[in-house]
């Protein structure tokens, strides 16, 4: 497999240098190095401008409802095994009105990956606050800036037993392509927050923001403790860690059984 | 010699009337009569009131009576509550040993049921049993069919269990024989040959029908989120999915539910959900995306009274508009709304091939009393029932290397991969899209897909139409219509009527709506009279939307109960003065 | 000299046809024009092709023509796709030297937008205010109304950036008196009586009219979940919402946004929601739970392309049936369906009113095309329009210390209390209740209850109803039919073809419906043509099912893209053989 | 305030035994500390057997659609900041069908106190799986027992931000009316999940069950703490900690502004 392989035909609706090109790449490369033929891979996604990315693979595409990506993936990975689902979300999406199913499809484990394409903001419909916008950043619907608190998906997913947490940053594509490989080889449901510059509507978390954050998780790392995976996703200001953040083996929701009395 | 009775039974949730219920109806189809039971139960675990009621009969029934004949109370308040709906020269059958109640008139039978349960089986919960037998004895039933319907309902407790059961149905048996009034409600015997004719039949309620339908059309994935009255759909489903190989996984919410069911079909399993009608809100943006994406996806929506959470174990047939509409923009579907057990099996079958021939959303319209309620009918046969797979199979898939999911056709079927199945890849999208499946923005494009979900689909289903059912229509003085549920209703009132020139006509089919049967079956009638149970009269105004026909009136019941036939009845003769 | 002129302007999104088109409504309607502005966009935020269109005239206009007279294209591949859409004698706006297009055709006018933009004002930036002024030259306007329009849309801005607006508008405005095709557009000057009379006119859209119409209204309370095309109206309520005291909440999904509205709206405050088809499925549930619970509630549908996700960004009338019906069970709402910025204003008023008035949900059906469309009105007169609250006022609150929140009237309504104002507690139940708020399975109750809701209610409404708009319909040959955004259409087709005796009927209330002037207005017709925007006549069959009158033709258009007067007219006239 | 200004005159609808008669005192105790009158009190609720109790307390009460009690709260509490708003609610309403709207609710931190009747299943639909269902409980759709893991709604809450967590149990009624009370006061956002036996439907978490392992934290333990809390909370099995886990001081919904720049 190379890059040509996944490469799609369908013209791409991104603003330039929107961060989504290089999760986009990320991922090619990830699905290269995978070494599954195309017809065996399925995205996933809902609506907005993440959930547009399965357009741009040549891998079976399923663009479902705003919100819904992960009922509509769980369906498809159990109903047909053979295939790699992968999801490709928004921060909106995923976390906003699909958080519900991000919980429950946590706790249902199966061998799907999620990856979320963190932007802080609603891209789509033109720059309101998503769940993950900063504290007091001001849009045209949070005229007086944001006073709910920003969610933590990486926390979230930890407390509601996600066996696999990870953070990875749009412009760092070949350690993203990593975690991105590492996600779709892990057994179970994967989460990959992935963040993403929109350079239309999010004027703080730039690139150059992000980039003065980031930090990789090295060897040190140890990312089979929960506590430590909570306090490290818990980081966030200063200094942003992006990596594995935990990684624990589960039985998915196909193998689990329990012992017949 | 009446050739029917009807008993209730009735107590607090939690006493067991169900079972007691249960048990009666196995006796009396052991014993070769026809039945129609259903039941009437409040939203709680434990207290309030509860009943069930049987209609025994040597021909078929398929409706419920105003007034029972025989109402046995298991608690002291059943008996304020039910004692109005005695039929005349009736009995209420009342533990006055132990309720003490006063002032209570001669229409009542004391049984001692607490001592006897004490005396025979040394525990209080054999009153069911008694009261069980004690009906057999009242309608003369031969004591073998009694121990056969025992058998039948305790088949997995131990033996000294169903023995004190049996004990106890003895001791009932022995005083419904002794009663004096006994000869009110000794039913005729039912011949050999009905006996041996009736090898092949069962009791059908509406949940097992549509569960057994939806096993033996061959569902994968059976998802849902508990809603009464729906909740034993999923119930039924899951006791066979170990067997069939279904993936039966309870939603967290219904959204997940219909858009689980959406992925599972959209990778090849044929898929189903069902709800009530708060759940079913929740799954139209879903229903909206089954039609654009043109995946085949079987819905249930079990009604029962709303707005809102509204009566949550109670009957109406109020979500006709709404599911007829349901979901933003226009695209074809399917909706059944079946008039018996025996229907709802045929129709769900039949929901599953069709949504997959046609690539749409069918929706299953029915509603609590039709759930509950059980009748005698013919077993399924499941080798008849054979599932035809409206896909690309796997072997022609292994050839195709180039596809496109959406691809323009004269039916707007667009043949269906399977995901994995072929060599190419396919884009399925719920934003307008391309033959290929990719975004678009193209206005010719949006009108020829427009026509492919709407028109095209919609002229082929009108060929398949499932006709009305119809009797006594030619020059008919009045038409009872009606749709779901009313079956029962609207047969037992025609028969009824038959002399007096009164006929039906029963859509199980409610869109798309077949108008031209319609017009033939109504266009010589003198009068139309609607039956529904809803305050609207939404079947009315959908046939005169369709047809123009306006109904003359309509028999209106929106208080969470279904129809009985005596007062249907009672409303057509004042409507004819007869 | 031409009565008006058509403008389209068209690029990529992200270069600023909306500014340009922002500041040309500006700058007309200084001028004491009559104007009618829409957009065409994509669901996208950089790239594609978007376009915004302005007809200009000496009377009021409405709606679309099918052929822009001058088009300006911002980028390259706008020329192709708009070329084709050009009127006979119109011109084509290109910076040729930029996009050196080979075999461009006479009808192309090329201005070297960047280069002069770079030289007035050393940022190509200014190619928009170059193209306002040319525009303005080629109408032959006084270049003081360019200032007026220029000052009055950049407003915030710097000095600077005023003034190289300014200078950059003036020379596009040069090259439009200098071009020797001008003749062609330019407009008759508007008298000074005109222009003392628009004193009190404004440029209204859709959004702005809801938004403002709520903030009137007294709504205190507005919470949405962003869906185009509905998302402005909370951009502008929040605008307001320091000022007005309004809390403006964005909901993590349309379920919150619904039940958080219904939670204020029991607890004292006018509350509303906004969104489009996808998440109107959404709120379906919480409908249902206002019907329920009598909680005022006013919603808003602004439809867009369905099914599913459909086409973000378009336009489109397929969700009449939906919101008709939408929601399990039985009760009463009412749905408006302004035909105008103005009408939405006035109805938004209205929505908040009744709603409160009756205890009850009310819509607002509006789609992409009204939200996003501008002409010149009147400017609302928020004096005239006192909200009047139908609750028990807080000093009579103080004196009353036994409530019973459903207490059965005549009316169907019940006095409404707000908690903690009066010196009793209240029960409110999503279950079916008696008056007292508590659950109740009584059968008795239950039918009260509905009556209450329904029927009572219903009745009430019909003395409240928003009668149809009219013209010409004595007497007509053809009387044109349709509701929500065509009424422009309607009123300029009837206008223009007058003389052949046409006439419309337009509805700003599809329900309840208003049967009575509807058959009062129709019966003399010898044809009716509806004309809508969706793909099954949806209003023709609403119509034939509440008066049984079957419409001749129904025009349709399916495509997302609004109707334009002058194809409606063409197919009128081949309609009639005129 | 008595026990009998809170009596309601509807009649109950649980079967006796039920651990929601030691809930609905504990909160009418916890009523008459408080001191407040009944109009000034309202009770929100979704639907299920935990959320018929706003009827069977004489105080306000808006008895919602299932799994939305949240939302219709915090409409009420932020248009009437005049009513002491409590959220009774079961673990299906809160955490099944009412996920997302608990997590973002926390995020908005109105001054609202949810109590949860949590009987790890579905009460009034007969007994399937809730989010909190023991792994492996056999029910009518689990036939094979629960394979999905069970949901731990403290650490959940904490990982959305909430600023009060705790835990009661339906049988230490005066334990848990403290608790409610706490609650009650706490400026913001409280969660208090509440064991609660459903003596008809879950065989196994029956009140010896939990009488067997809850212990109430003693004032040796630091509430103040976020690791200690996701620690406490994680805890569950053999010992089953009962208190205030989390409470910390946090801004309001109707309090918070952000700095004007
Ligand atoms: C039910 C429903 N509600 C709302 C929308 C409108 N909508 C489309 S995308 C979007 C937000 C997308 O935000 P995010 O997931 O962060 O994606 P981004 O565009 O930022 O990549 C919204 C609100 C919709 N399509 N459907
Ligand atoms: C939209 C919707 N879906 C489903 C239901 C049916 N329903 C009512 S209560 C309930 C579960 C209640 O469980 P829980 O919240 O744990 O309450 P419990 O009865 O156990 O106290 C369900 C599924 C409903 N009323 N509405
Ligand atoms: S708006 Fe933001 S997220 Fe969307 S394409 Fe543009 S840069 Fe990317
Ligand atoms: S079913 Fe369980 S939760 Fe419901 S009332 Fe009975 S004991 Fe309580
Ligand atoms: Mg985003
Ligand atoms: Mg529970």
């Amino acid at each position: 497999m190379e890059m040509n392989d996944f490469k799609s035909s369908d013209p791409m609706a991104w603003c330039p240098r929107c961060g989504n090109y290089g999760i986009l790449n990320s991922l090619k490369g990830a699905l290269v190095k995978l070494g599954k033929h195309p017809k065996d891979i399925l995205l996933v996604s809902g609506i907005g401008q993440a959930a547009k990315m399965p357009h741009y693979v040549k891998a079976n595409c399923f663009n479902g409802l705003h919100g819904r990506a992960l009922p509509a993936a769980f369906g498809a990975k159990t109903a047909n095994n053979d295939l790699t689902v992968i999801v490709t979300t928004g921060d909106g999406d995923c976390y906003g009105e699909g958080g519900n199913h991000l919980i429950h499809n946590i706790r249902r484990n199966p061998d799907i990956t999620v990856i979320v394409s963190d932007n802080q903001i609603y891209g789509l419909t033109k720059g309101q606050a998503s769940p993950t916008t900063d504290e007091c950043t001001v849009t045209k619907i949070q005229t007086a800036g944001v006073i709910l608190e920003h969610l933590s998906p990486l926390v979230l997913a930890l407390s509601a037993g996600a066996g696999f947490v990870a953070r990875g940053f749009a412009q760092e594509t070949d350690h993203l392509s990593d975690l991105i490989l590492s996600g779709i080889n892990y057994k179970g449901f994967a989460l990959i927050d992935v963040l993403q510059p929109c350079v239309t509507f999010n004027k703080k978390n730039t690139y150059e923001w992000y980039s003065r954050r980031v930090y990789k998780l090295d060897s040190s790392y140890t990312s089979n403790d929960l506590g430590i995976a909570f306090q490290k996703s818990l980081e966030w200001g200063d200094r942003i860690p992006i990596g594995i953040l935990y990684s624990v083996s589960k039985t998915t929701y196909d193998q689990k059984t329990c012992p017949t009395s | 010699m009446p050739s029917e009775i009807s008993v209730r039974i009735t107590g607090e949730a939690g006493q067991g009337t169900q079972t007691i219920g249960d048990a009666l109806s196995h006796i009396f189809k052991s014993a070769g009569y026809h039945l129609f039971a259903y039941q009437d139960f409040m939203s709680r675990i434990r207290g309030g009131n509860n009943f069930f009621e049987i209609r025994v009969a040597t021909k078929p029934v398929h409706a419920p009576r105003r007034k029972p004949d025989i109402i046995i109370c298991l608690d002291k308040s059943s008996v304020d509550i039910h004692k109005k709906d005695l039929a005349i020269d009736g009995i209420l059958i009342v533990d006055q040993t132990k309720f003490r109640l006063p002032g209570l008139e001669e229409s009542m039978y004391d049984v001692a049921f607490n001592e006897i349960a004490l005396r025979v089986a040394n525990d209080a919960l054999y009153v069911n049993s008694i009261a069980c037998g004690l009906i057999a004895g009242l309608a003369g039933l031969d004591f073998a069919f009694v121990e056969q319907g025992i058998q039948a309902v305790f088949d997995r407790k131990s033996k000294d269990i169903i023995q004190n059961n049996l004990n106890s149905a003895r001791a009932g048996f022995d005083l419904g024989l002794k009663n004096p009034r006994k000869k009110m409600f000794l039913l005729p015997v039912i011949s050999k040959d009905r006996l041996t004719d009736k090898a092949g039949e069962i009791l059908l309620d509406g949940s097992s029908a549509i569960a057994l339908g939806a096993v033996h059309a061959g569902c994968k994935f059976y998802t849902a989120y508990p809603m009464s009255p729906s909740t034993n759909i999923m119930n039924i489903v899951a006791e066979h999915a170990a067997r069939e190989h279904i993936i039966v996984e309870q939603a967290e919410d219904e959204i997940a539910a219909i858009n689980m069911a959406i992925g599972a079909s959209f990778a090849g399993s044929r898929a189903m959900t069902s709800t009530s009608g708060g759940g079913f809100c929740l799954m139209t943006e879903g229903l909206s995306l089954a039609g654009m994406t043109e995946t085949p996806i079987v819905m249930v929506d079990a009604q029962r009274p709303g707005p809102a959470t509204g009566f949550p174990t109670r009957t109406e047939q109020a979500d006709l508009d709404f599911v007829l509409s349901a979901g933003h923009g226009e695209f074809a579907r399917v909706v059944y709304a079946p008039g018996s057990a025996k229907q709802a099996y045929d129709l769900t079958m039949k929901a599953f091939n069709i949504a997959e021939k046609y690539q749409i959303p069918v929706i299953i319209l029915t509603d609590q009393h039709l759930q509950d309620s059980a009748t005698d009918a013919q077993a399924p046969d499941q080798d008849n029932t054979a599932a035809e797979r409206f896909i690309i199979s796997k072997e022609e898939s292994a050839g195709i290397t180039s596809y496109k999911r959406y691809a323009l056709t004269d039916s707007g079927i667009s043949p269906r991969a399977i995901p994995s199945w072929i060599q190419d890849v396919m884009y399925v999208d719920s934003d307008e899209h391309d033959e290929a499946g990719h975004i678009t923005e193209d206005a010719e494009m949006r009108k020829q897909m427009v026509q492919k979900r709407l028109y095209k689909k919609l002229h082929g289903l009108l060929q398949e139409l499932e006709q009305p059912t119809s009797f006594n229509t030619k020059d008919a003085r009045v038409i009872l219509l009606g749709f779901g549920s009313t079956l029962g209703i609207l047969q037992e009132a025609a028969l009824a009527l038959e002399k007096s020139k009164v006929g039906f006509v029963h859509l199980p089919q409610v869109w798309p709506f077949p108008s031209e049967e319609m017009l033939k079956l109504l266009s010589g009638a003198r009068m139309i009279i609607s039956i529904e149970n809803n305050a609207q009269g939404q079947l009315a105004r959908l046939l005169r939307r369709e047809t123009g026909i306006k109904v003359g009136k309509s028999i209106l019941k929106y208080d969470g109960r279904p129809f009985d036939i005596d007062s249907v009845i009672e409303i057509i003769k004042r409507e004819l003065e007869l």
